[in-house]
């Protein structure tokens, strides 16, 4: 299982903070996005445009990166801390 | 890159901080301290032309905290200041409340300018915190400004 | 040049300040500060590879107040902050503790940095205060350092 | 009467605080510096080889700046406030 989190604006996108995604041993971001596009086809479209930035575990990621069987993904729109 | 640290140098929390209080526990990290520079992000009343009554900042947990951790330990490494703290609140914050502080610390000034406006920039940049604005029209989540 | 100024934004004295409390009276200018940076110098252990146990720093009254005055005004009228207050300790001071603060506050942070980097190094140029240093060998007026 | 004020190492140097000259209405930096010199020959050459700052009335002065009666003159080493 991969692990999806939504966080900022991207929770009322999608409706929901995480959730968890069978895609088997590896996959891709971009069939992780087709995934979400069922039922949040906004949301799939803002990944695919590069309008989220990708964490894996913690660490940023390029779209076209690898995601393992229990990874934590996690989509986060641009940073506004600090101020 | 990342190594344990004393818990106080980087955090996220909900309650407040008081500025004092954190330049004196980094005085005790070095009797060679000779300046500290602080940067302290507060909450405005007017952003781009809105009024706003109220701030709220998420965060990602423990993503958040590693990457504030990365950025104290580039701030020693680059600029060769002595030590670097930094916290940031998260939730509900009101006008004029704090939000972020930045402390830095090293023998002579110079480096701490340079590493306290590295970090603050640095952070907003690459910590994954999220800024939410209730103003007359309602709450909005705040794009980010240089 | 100099106008009269609320007291507590330019001061010389003997007594230690509270950098909180400091920030706190600086934050209730406007409710539009959004960026607070200060700059603490603090009495180093070593000084040019000599071990320092005491310092002791003298001032030309009203003079130096004066001064601290132009360079608060200077501050707001060249880079654009909200205000500046400046503090230096005078009389003995041990290692470790706080000889001078800068506070600079402004809506956003660039120009916080900018005053409060020019001020100190000012302050040291054109302001009357002297160092002395006790060491093993006794006790000495110190030469300027940029 | 004109005050001459000593600081920091220069009050060792002339062994006093301050003093008290009569030199007429109007005089001079350098008048001023030979004054000095009978009790403290050292102190008068710092300031005619501008060893020391001068301050009158508190601003500070080039060495040929006149001095009038009643003003408050002070000898000032480099200063090092600040850290």
């Amino acid at each position: 299982m991969i692990t999806v989190k939504y966080f900022a604006n991207l929770k009322s996108i999608v409706g929901r903070e995480e959730e968890k995604l069978d895609l088997g041993a590896e996959t891709t971001l971009l069939k992780i996005s087709e995934a979400i596009s069922q039922h949040s086809p906004n949301m799939g479209e803002l990944i695919r445009e590069k309008k989220v930035m990708v964490s894996v575990n913690m660490e940023m990621v390029p779209l076209d990166a690898v995601i393992r069987d229990g990874d934590e993904v996690a989509l986060l729109p641009p940073f506004s801390g600090g101020v | 890159m990342t190594t344990a640290t004393a818990e106080w140098k980087v955090r996220i929390q909900k309650e407040d901080f008081n500025v004092n209080d954190e330049i004196e526990l980094m005085k005790k990290v070095s009797r060679n301290i000779g300046g500290v520079t602080t940067f302290l992000g507060t909450g405005r009343a007017i952003s781009k032309g809105e009024t706003i009554s109220k701030l709220n900042f998420e965060h990602y947990p423990e993503m958040a905290e590693k990457k504030l951790e990365e950025l104290r330990q580039k701030a020693i490494k680059d600029f060769g200041v002595i030590d670097m703290s930094i916290i940031h609140r998260i939730g509900e914050i009101d006008i004029g409340e704090n939000i972020v502080l930045i402390v830095a610390a090293s023998e002579h000034r110079g480096e701490t300018f340079k590493a306290c406006e590295w970090a603050i920039a640095e952070l907003k940049r690459t910590v994954p915190i999220w800024k939410r604005e209730t103003t007359g029209s309602g709450e909005v989540w705040v794009s980010p400004t240089p």
